[in-house]
């Protein structure tokens, strides 16, 4: 048994579970650490399929920097036990199972009519790679991805805009009471 | 072909009036009424110039004009008249300056009303005279909104509820109608290359059965709800009872006629053999109508209401006459589209004026008012005898020429229906007696009789009406020959009636 | 002057239109102008028609039959009516009656009509009703006739009705337009069958020119003139559509005398024997006319006996009459129906306006138990309805001899012998109905109040002459089979043929003669004054047989039964059932949509997972969709 | 490499699923974001997988600017969900029902 | 190392203008905050005015895509471009007049107006899937944000909603971007085009990435059953905010959608045009009833749009230059509409209070009978009612349908319409046939009708005379492959 067939058979089993986790446990803080882990099983996964690049990055960028920051809110807030237990609304998580049951088996029978549960990725991605898949990516970005890439830049501008706009509001929520109250 | 374009003339200078009324702000109330009136009372004087330039003993269309309007969509401007639609255009502009007229007393938003009455005239003209279907069914739903208006701002108590009704059910109707044109206008693109909406054209259409039937079907819906046909009658009570007088005058007398006048110029035209196929049922339909409206009519202590089912109940005839598909019953149909535009919209006017006074409508509350107002009762009793069909008088003409040529088509149906003629003298009579006769209600004993203003609006419909009635000769023959015309070409797709052994049956359904 | 034809139509007609509009100016105060007026139409009209007379009489009897032709009415399709007049013996004769007679009533209703508040309208309506009359006897195709048939009775309407304060009046006028349009709607099937047979309305085409017999099928012709037949039972006031004619006498009285009794009512004799020709093709049709005459005429006798309302009493014996016409005409003796609706034209118009007079008198006091003994207080009155009494009896030497005599004779000797004998059991019936009115109204002591004064002489002058029409005109026209009268009409009519069974002439007369006294007899022996309270206490000790009398055996109750309660029940259900089934059903749509759209709280919870749940739903269907469709 | 393709698609179906079942599950509107941010990263398994069939790297481009979307979402998202706290002082999406009907 | 790519900016250069000047009035806001904004407003118009200038200079460029086929130059998208100036600068109007009768100004209000913008902009002229993505994105937080903007309970609330389940449906996008990838290898819309044509694509992938981002666009198309954000949104939303969303987003998505089902995945359009007629019908249905019981018109035109955004999807189950212009009309038609309605709404009520329930508008002929006029016009032309533009649209959006053979899916169309007229003309008659109620606080300065008047005259005048514009439409819809 192939190398990469044992890990896969590790982590994806191991993914699977910490999301049913992710979703079953009750303290957020809880839920925020098993996603951290899904994420990692994810990025293993993502060497499994020859994208070491993409694997450090998403260690990086998710598992370190967008998890810290729920981690942050989530005790900044704390709404730690936000959610009181048992379901307030009638048949919700019932019905939430049973679609989402569905949209797999749909979803993999699409796969499975589409690629084939059989068949095996070509050989030959060195030739992709060639150059190490950093600097590769960094060709194929900046060439034919250049725009989106620039486009990315505008959207994180938005969405610094968007966090100023929304979070430097203190002062004038007060005044805004005031207003409301005077009127 | 006449230079001058009369047909668009009559469509668009009632609309003359608009731009006045709507801008010219320090309008008083009683300029804007003689701005009504004026531009009603010039749409009559073109109409006038129209019949004078109608050509006698045509059967086919005259005065055509056609301009392509929005090209993309194949709408042309398309307008154009014969037998069937002249007399129909000639009493809606005759009726509409009485109409006005007789809404003199209308207080508030004056300018509004004459303003959506002159939208309402100019739309009604051009869904008369169109030839393209499309603008057609412009002009059919450009009705909705001001009669909507007019019920619901200026009528009686539950005019909402009641204008509401109208339009839903008019527009449900006009849904099927709507499908109904596109899908021919689109096999018009499929057979012919090109989108079109043109009557002359998509009558040449060949289509199957199956297309035919069920178009048809969609048009007749569209038009049924307007005329009304039984069961599809129960907004009209409410309509007329709740308008305002000339609501309910011109909806009597012009708006209902859409409803039969499409399915001549449509129904037969575009689907003869599904019109043959389902000609039957539909005369069944109508002989419920007339008796079925004529009971019910019996039951009503509302007058106004009582009108509007003895409207259920003519209607009824009209669509008998029509699909009838004998030369004598078509024109007795048109005429009695005529006809029942005078008599109801006079009678709606009477009793408008009556209500002007009385402010009630329940025949109980009324009584004996015959001694304080003769006058007023008896162009009451002049309106209820021409509906009654009283020979002499218009509506006779009509009935008898729709009931013989149905007697020649099938007799049992017509036998049935002339029972509705004993049954309209029932209901009427005894309102009558009820409301107008017996002793006097000491309340209205000081009713105002008829004032001369009032006279003089009555006075033009009751000549119209005696006309007619005496001497028809000048209106049927213009429309004689379009019906002939219509049947002939029916009569290749059934039996023929009598009255046409002169066309060739010979030929057989394609 | 028989070109001038329209104006016995046209001038009465514009006489109307004068007096109804303008009359009001000259009616004011004491002046009866309106009614004056009025009577000098109907004059200047009957003078016309005289003439005509005149002019028809100088012609060989061949070409006794003018048509003239005044404009052109209806075209459509293959219909083609003009509106033309026609003059023959039988037109004439019928213009004449109606002018005739017409003005002598006019002349009475202008002293009748002295106190009510608007004469004028009342005399419009005569004479438009005339006009119609006229135009109905003078039409020369049947729609025009049929113009006439409904426009007197609308003008019988109207003048039923012109009290209209009295709701009586305005129940009877209604209860008469509607009753009698049934049988106008029978008149219309008829017309149109005709129309389908013929194609044509023209007295010509449809009833074949003189003498030459329509062409058409003996089953098509049944169905015509049956249908016919129904038109003029309904206008003459014959079994089963009698019912609106007793309650139609709550009009004026002059009214009843010239509608109810001298001419409209006669108009469906009229069309019977002016369309004979297709009666004669099928014999059903002809038998049935004569069985609905007899009827008429013994129904007629035995309900005007039970009558204490004079007038109710002279409607039923104008029933009874006219079914004698029809009797007449049935049997195939036209020109004695025609004699007889002139004598009763005269007679019948005498009775009523005298009992006019009486009402007049007595501030409309009309029931004969309180009546009596009228004779010492209106001498004029009492002899004069003794006149039309004697005359409508049928004793010889007055026209109602001649005539009702002439049609037993007939009948007899063309061996008809049901007929002869009920006939002559009609006879008895009608002297002893008559006699009974006479001797409990004018004879015995005098069971009411006051003084009844006698009648102006404007309301004595004319019921002179009809009086002296009543009881000579049988002499002067000899109404005889083979009378003058009869020999006119002859070239319509063609002749009588008279077979020679049973007795002879003479001993027919003893035995009719005789069975009018045995009438009169009877009458004599029941209401003589000394048996005064015995007749007027009769229902109290024959409830039954008074009751079925009186109201003329309960027919008018069944109709009343079937009409108000059984009739007006199924419109209410039917109203309901349009309220809340068909307009439910609507309105139903309406409330559905509503309701379906107040779920949306339910849905639209507000609840974002809720939101998120009907998306992921929407997805999984989707990919459902793609996953079948792959 | 011996692994099928489609094992690491069927996965990432999975974990899409499960995602979508976390925004549904809990009322707390961050573990709601939790659940968006499991199935963009399923998503993202998904686009590498293919570019790893397909022999190209676009693919992995496509996953990279996906996680550049989902930073700014989460900044973006973060920032509204304090806003509300900030108001209602609750992340409950389900008590946050004003607007509803 | 690497050769440079292609950089033909002058090919979106719209876009370009819009971005740039939403930075600059951000660098504006940034420094001089308490300033007046007016200034910002002007500026706005401007860029806005620039870049639709900029948009007709780019109308009679030969079709082709730019930017290694990011970007595509054609017709559609001018006409996209222009329409959503057109909603842009009427967005920017009404919010300025919105907040200036506010205490305290937010000028970032027409930075963020100018991002969405930019966003749609670069939407209608999307080439490929990943830049659809992203340019949804770029839209989407601006209009959170936006959604937000004035800070009380249900704008806030609102925006979370709207985010929550945005992000949700973005995830989807992306998995429909994902999918088609793995369908094509590529995610050019040219390019996966050219792909199922031939042997190279997979259809079975294909067609579940096509659903996937009908999906995620079907969100914020607002079509049923992905529409239940819209009513909370749209009502809580600012007026103005919510006009220009309502219209713009539409407007946007559509031409994308349009992009994807007719070019990316013309080739499986028999199969996609039932799912697509199913949407389609469902939402007319369903958006119609449910505005039947609403009280609140804010809330009531929202379920509107939902039904309107079924109308015009009826008209993309005929791919052709037919279906494709009564598309485009249906869209101006419908955004001039509601525009204008939304502009009267937020007169009528009282500005930032938000005062939209049904008294507000009983009687409201008597008190403003202009504005009562124009919210005339504007529910008839969304009624559908001649002779407005709305009439005229769905005429034309039916024939289409019509034409590609869905005569039942028009039918129950029609039958929705009378549904809509319901409603729509209940709002009419509460105004010319009811007595007014409490005290009126609407906003009678002239300015803002005169504004308002231009979209009303020209909603008439499209249904008088559509063919005006028509030809135009039926020219960007030739759509290369």
């Amino acid at each position: 048994m192939p190398l990469d067939n044992v890990v896969f058979w590790v982590f994806a089993p191991l993914s699977v579970a910490t999301g049913i986790g992710m979703i079953a446990v009750r303290s957020a803080v809880h839920a925020a650490l098993f996603l951290v882990v899904n994420l990692f099983t994810i990025a293993v996964m993502y060497l499994l399929l020859d994208a070491p690049f993409l694997f450090a990055v998403q260690i990086i960028v998710y598992a370190g920097a967008i998890m810290v920051l729920f981690l942050f809110v989530i005790m900044l807030l704390g709404v730690d036990q936000g959610s009181m237990p048992g379901e307030r609304l009638l048949g919700q998580r019932a019905t939430a199972v049973i679609f989402a049951v569905a949209i797999v088996v749909e979803l993999a029978t699409a796969i499975r009519a589409g690629v084939g549960f059989a068949t095996r990725a070509p050989d030959g991605f060195e030739a992709a790679n060639a150059g190490g898949n950093p600097s590769a990516l960094a060709d194929v970005l900046f060439r034919d991805y250049f725009f989106p890439f620039e486009v990315t830049s505008i959207l994180l501008i938005v969405a610094a805009v968007a966090a100023m706009v929304l979070a430097l509001r203190r002062s004038k929520v007060l005044t805004q009471r005031e207003i409301e109250a005077a009127r | 072909m006449d230079a001058m374009p009369w047909l668009t003339l009559v469509i668009v200078v009632p609309l003359v009036g608009l731009p006045v009324l709507a801008l010219w702000r320090p309008i008083t109330d009683d300029a804007a009424r003689w701005v009504g009136m004026a531009a009603t009372l010039t749409t009559f004087v073109v109409s006038i110039g129209m019949l004078a330039a109608f050509e006698t003993g045509q059967a086919g269309l005259q005065m055509v004009s056609k301009h392509a309007w929005v090209e993309s969509v194949g709408l042309s401007w398309f307008v154009g008249v014969d037998g069937f639609s002249i007399w129909l255009v000639v009493v809606t502009t005759f009726m509409f300056p009485i109409a006005i007229a007789a809404s003199w007393k209308v207080e508030h938003q004056v300018r509004r009303f004459m303003a959506m009455s002159l939208f309402l005239e100019s739309v009604i003209i051009g869904a008369f005279l169109s030839l393209d279907l499309l603008l057609f069914f412009l002009f059919f739903e450009a009705l909705l909104f001001p009669t909507y208006y007019i019920i619901g701002v200026w009528g009686s108590k539950r005019r909402i509820y009641a204008a509401t009704k109208f339009l839903l059910y008019t527009m449900f109707g006009s849904a099927f109608l709507l499908v109904g044109i596109i899908y021919l206008s689109v096999q018009a693109g499929n057979q012919l290359g090109s989108i079109t909406f043109d009557l002359t054209v998509l009558e040449r259409l060949q289509l199957s059965a199956g297309q035919g039937r069920w178009l048809f079907l969609a048009f007749f819906i569209g038009f049924a709800v307007k005329v009304p046909v039984w069961p599809l009658h129960t907004w009209l009570p409410d309509a007329h009872t709740e308008a305002p007088t000339m609501g309910s005058v011109v909806l009597a007398a012009i708006l209902l006629k859409t409803g039969p006048y499409g399915m001549l110029r449509f129904n037969l035209d575009l689907f003869p053999e599904a019109s043959r196929y389902f000609g039957d049922s539909i005369m069944v339909l109508a002989v419920i109508g007339i008796i079925y409206g004529a009971i019910v009519a019996m039951m009503q202590t509302d007058i106004k209401r009582l009108i509007a089912y003895s409207s259920v109940s003519h209607m009824g005839l009209i669509v008998l006459g029509i699909f009838a598909f004998s030369a004598e019953s078509m024109d007795g149909a048109v005429i009695q589209m005529v006809n029942h535009g005078l008599s109801t919209g006079m009678l709606f006017l009477v009793f408008g004026m009556l209500y002007e006074r009385t402010h009630t409508r329940e025949i109980a509350e009324l009584g004996g008012i015959v001694q304080v107002t003769p006058w007023l009762a008896g162009a009451y009793v002049v309106a209820m005898l021409s509906s009654i069909g009283l020979p002499g008088l218009n509506n006779f003409v009509g009935e008898f020429l729709v009931l013989l040529g149905t007697f020649s088509i099938d007799r049992a149906l017509a036998s049935i229906a002339i029972v509705g003629v004993i049954l309209s003298a029932v209901y009427m009579l005894w309102s009558y007696q009820r409301a107008f006769q017996g002793p006097l209600e000491p309340r209205w004993s000081s009713l105002r009789d008829l004032s001369w203003r009032e006279g003089a609006l009555v006075a033009p419909i009751v000549v119209a009406m005696l006309w007619i009635g005496l001497h028809p000769a000048p209106v049927l023959e213009r429309l004689r020959p379009t019906a002939e015309q219509v049947v002939v070409r029916l009569d290749r797709f059934g039996p023929a009636g009598i009255g046409v052994e002169a066309s060739d049956t010979t030929g057989e359904a394609p | 002057m028989i070109d001038l034809i329209g104006l016995v139509i046209a001038i009465p007609l514009v006489a109307a239109g004068v007096n109804m509009l303008a009359g009001k100016r000259w009616s004011r105060g004491a002046g009866q102008g309106a009614g004056w007026f009025a009577t000098g139409a109907m004059a200047a009209s009957f003078v016309v028609a005289l003439g005509a007379l005149l002019q028809l009489l100088s012609l060989p009897a061949t070409e006794r039959t003018q048509v003239v032709t005044v404009a052109e009415w209806i075209r459509a399709g293959a219909t083609s009516v003009s509106l033309d007049l026609r003059v023959d013996p039988l037109s004439i004769t019928m213009a004449l009656v109606v002018t005739g007679v017409g003005s002598l009533i006019h002349l009475y209703a202008i002293g009748y009509m002295e106190h009510d508040a608007r004469p004028w309208r009342f005399f419009g309506y005569m004479n438009l009703f005339c006009a119609f009359m006229l135009a109905l006897v003078l039409a020369n195709d049947f729609l025009l006739l049929y113009l006439g048939w409904e426009g007197v009775g609308l003008c019988s309407y109207l003048l039923i009705g012109f009290w209209s304060d009295r709701p009586k009046a305005a129940r009877a006028a209604k209860k008469a337009f509607i009753t009698t349009r049934v049988g106008d709607v029978l008149l219309m099937l008829g017309l149109f069958v005709m129309f389908m047979h013929f194609g044509s309305f023209e007295f010509d085409t449809v009833l074949g020119r003189e003498g030459s017999l329509p062409e058409i099928a003996t089953g098509t012709a049944t169905a015509i003139s049956l249908l016919l037949l129904g038109g003029a039972v309904g206008k003459s006031a014959q079994l089963p559509l009698h019912v609106w004619l007793p309650d139609a006498m709550a009009g004026p009285t002059p009214v009843s005398a010239l509608i109810h009794a001298a001419t409209m009512v006669t108009a469906g004799v009229y069309l019977v024997v002016r369309s004979h020709t297709l009666f004669e093709i099928s014999e059903v049709a002809l038998t049935a006319v004569a069985i609905v005459g007899l009827s008429g005429a013994l129904y007629g006798g035995l309900a005007s006996i039970g009558q204490y309302d004079m007038k109710r009493a002279l409607a039923y014996s104008t029933m009874s009459q006219l079914g004698f016409m029809f009797l007449a005409a049935g049997l195939g003796f036209y020109p004695i129906a025609i004699s007889l609706l002139v004598a009763h034209a005269f007679y019948k118009a005498l009775l009523f306006l005298a009992s006019g007079n009486v009402m007049h008198g007595l501030h409309d006091e009309i029931d004969v138990r309180r009546l009596g003994g009228l004779r010492a207080d209106m001498p004029w009155t009492a002899a004069l309805f003794a006149a039309g009494a004697l005359s409508l009896s049928g004793l010889p030497p007055f026209s109602g001899f001649f005539t009702k005599d002439a049609i037993l004779e007939v009948a007899s000797h063309d061996g008809v012998v049901w007929a002869y004998v009920l006939g002559s059991l009609g006879a008895l019936i009608s002297a002893w109905y008559i006699a009974r009115l006479f001797f409990q109204a004018f004879m015995g002591r005098r069971r009411y109040e006051g003084h009844a004064h006698e009648a102006s002489s404007t309301m004595r002058a004319p019921l002179v002459v009809l009086a002296a029409g009543g009881l000579f005109a049988g002499i002067v026209l000899a109404f005889t089979p083979e009378g003058r009268l009869a020999t006119f009409l002859e070239p319509v009519l063609g002749p009588i043929e008279e077979g020679h069974a049973g007795p002879s002439t003479a001993v027919l007369i003893a035995i009719s003669v005789a069975v009018i006294f045995a009438g009169i007899a009877i009458a004599w022996r029941l209401y003589r004054p000394a048996n005064e309270d015995r007749w007027i206490s009769f229902p109290e000790r024959e409830p039954g047989m008074s009751g079925a009398l009186g109201r003329a055996f309960y027919v008018d109750d069944l109709y009343g039964w079937v009409v108000g309660t059984v009739g007006l029940r199924g419109a209410a259900a039917l109203t309901r059932f349009d309220r809340t089934v068909i307009d439910g059903a609507v309105n139903g749509v309406g409330r559905l949509a509503t309701w379906a759209s107040g779920l949306a709280p339910v849905w639209q919870s507000g609840k974002a997972r809720r939101y998120a749940l009907s998306f992921l739903g929407g997805g999984a269907a989707l990919l459902l969709y793609a996953v079948v469709r792959i | 490499m011996r692994t099928p393709i489609a094992y690491f698609l069927v996965l990432s179906a999975v974990l899409f699923a499960l995602g979508s079942a976390g925004v549904l599950m809990r009322p707390n509107a961050l573990r709601i974001f939790m659940g968006v941010e499991l199935q963009l990263n399923a998503v993202n398994l998904t686009l590498v997988a293919f570019s790893r069939m397909h022999l190209e790297l676009d693919g992995q481009i496509l996953a990279f600017f996906s996680m550049v979307v989902a930073a700014a979402e989460v900044v973006v998202g973060l920032a509204i969900i304090v806003a509300v706290f900030r108001r209602t002082s609750t992340v409950d999406v389900d008590r946050a029902s004003v607007l509803r009907g | 190392m690497i050769d440079p790519p292609r950089v033909e900016l002058w090919a979106i250069l719209p876009v370009l203008i819009l971005f740039g000047g939403a930075l600059v009035s951000l660098l504006g806001a940034a420094f001089a905050r308490r300033s007046e904004q007016a200034p910002f407003a002007l500026f706005t118009l401007a860029a806005i005015a620039a870049a639709a200038a900029s948009a007709l200079w780019l109308w009679d460029r030969e079709p082709t895509t730019v930017l290694q086929g990011m970007a595509s130059v054609d017709r559609l998208a001018v006409v996209g471009t222009l329409v959503l100036c057109g909603i842009g600068a009427y967005g920017t109007y009404l919010g300025f007049h919105y907040f200036e009768r506010d205490e305290h100004r937010r000028n970032e209000l027409y930075a963020l107006l100018l991002f969405a913008l930019g966003g749609m902009a670069l939407l209608v002229a999307a080439a490929d899937l990943i830049v659809v993505f992203l340019a949804v994105e770029v839209l989407s937080l601006a209009l959170y944000v936006l959604t937000a903007l004035t800070f009380r309970r249900g704008p806030t609330e609102a925006a979370m909603k709207y985010f929550l389940l945005g992000a949700f449906a973005s995830a989807f996008l992306l998995y429909g971007v994902a999918m088609s990838y793995g369908a094509a290898g590529t995610t050019s819309i040219q390019g996966l085009a050219r792909a199922l044509v031939g042997t190279t694509g997979n259809q079975a992938l294909a067609l579940v990435g096509a659903l996937l981002l009908v999906v995620g666009l079907g969100f914020k198309l607002s079509l049923v059953p992905f529409h239940m954000w819209t009513p909370d949104v749209y009502q809580g939303a600012p007026s103005p905010v919510t006009a220009f969303m309502s219209a713009a987003t539409k407007v946007a998505v559509f031409v994308a959608m349009m992009r994807v089902l007719f070019v990316a995945f013309g080739p499986l359009q028999w199969d996609l045009a039932p799912a697509v007629a199913v949407l389609s019908a469902v939402s007319m249905v369903i958006g119609s009833v449910l505005a039947i019981a609403q009280r609140d018109v804010k809330r009531m035109l929202a379920y509107s749009s939902v039904s309107q955004a079924g109308f015009t999807l009826a008209a993309f189950v005929s791919p052709n230059r037919a279906g494709i212009a009564a598309a485009l009309f249906y869209l101006i038609a419908y955004s001039a509409a509601v525009i204008g309605a939304f502009g009267v709404v937020m007169l009528i009520s009282g500005g930032i209070q938000e005062q939209t329930g049904f008294d507000r508008f009983r009687g409201l002929a008597r008190r403003r009978p202009v504005l009562a006029g124009l919210l005339t016009i504007f529910l008839l032309s969304l009624a559908g009612i001649p002779p407005t533009a709305g009439f005229a649209a769905k005429v034309l959006v039916f024939g289409a349908a019509v034409n590609a053979g869905y005569w039942p899916l028009v039918l129950i169309g029609a039958l929705a319409t009378v549904v809509g007229a319901f409603f729509y003309l209940r709002v009419v008659a509460m105004m010319t046939m009811q007595e007014p109620q409490g005290d009126d606080i609407s906003d009678a300065s002239p300015l803002p009708q005169l504004v308002l008047a231009v979209p009303a005259v020209s909603v008439v005048v499209l249904g008088i005379v559509p063919g005006v514009i028509v030809p135009l439409l039926q020219e960007a819809g030739v759509l290369t492959w």
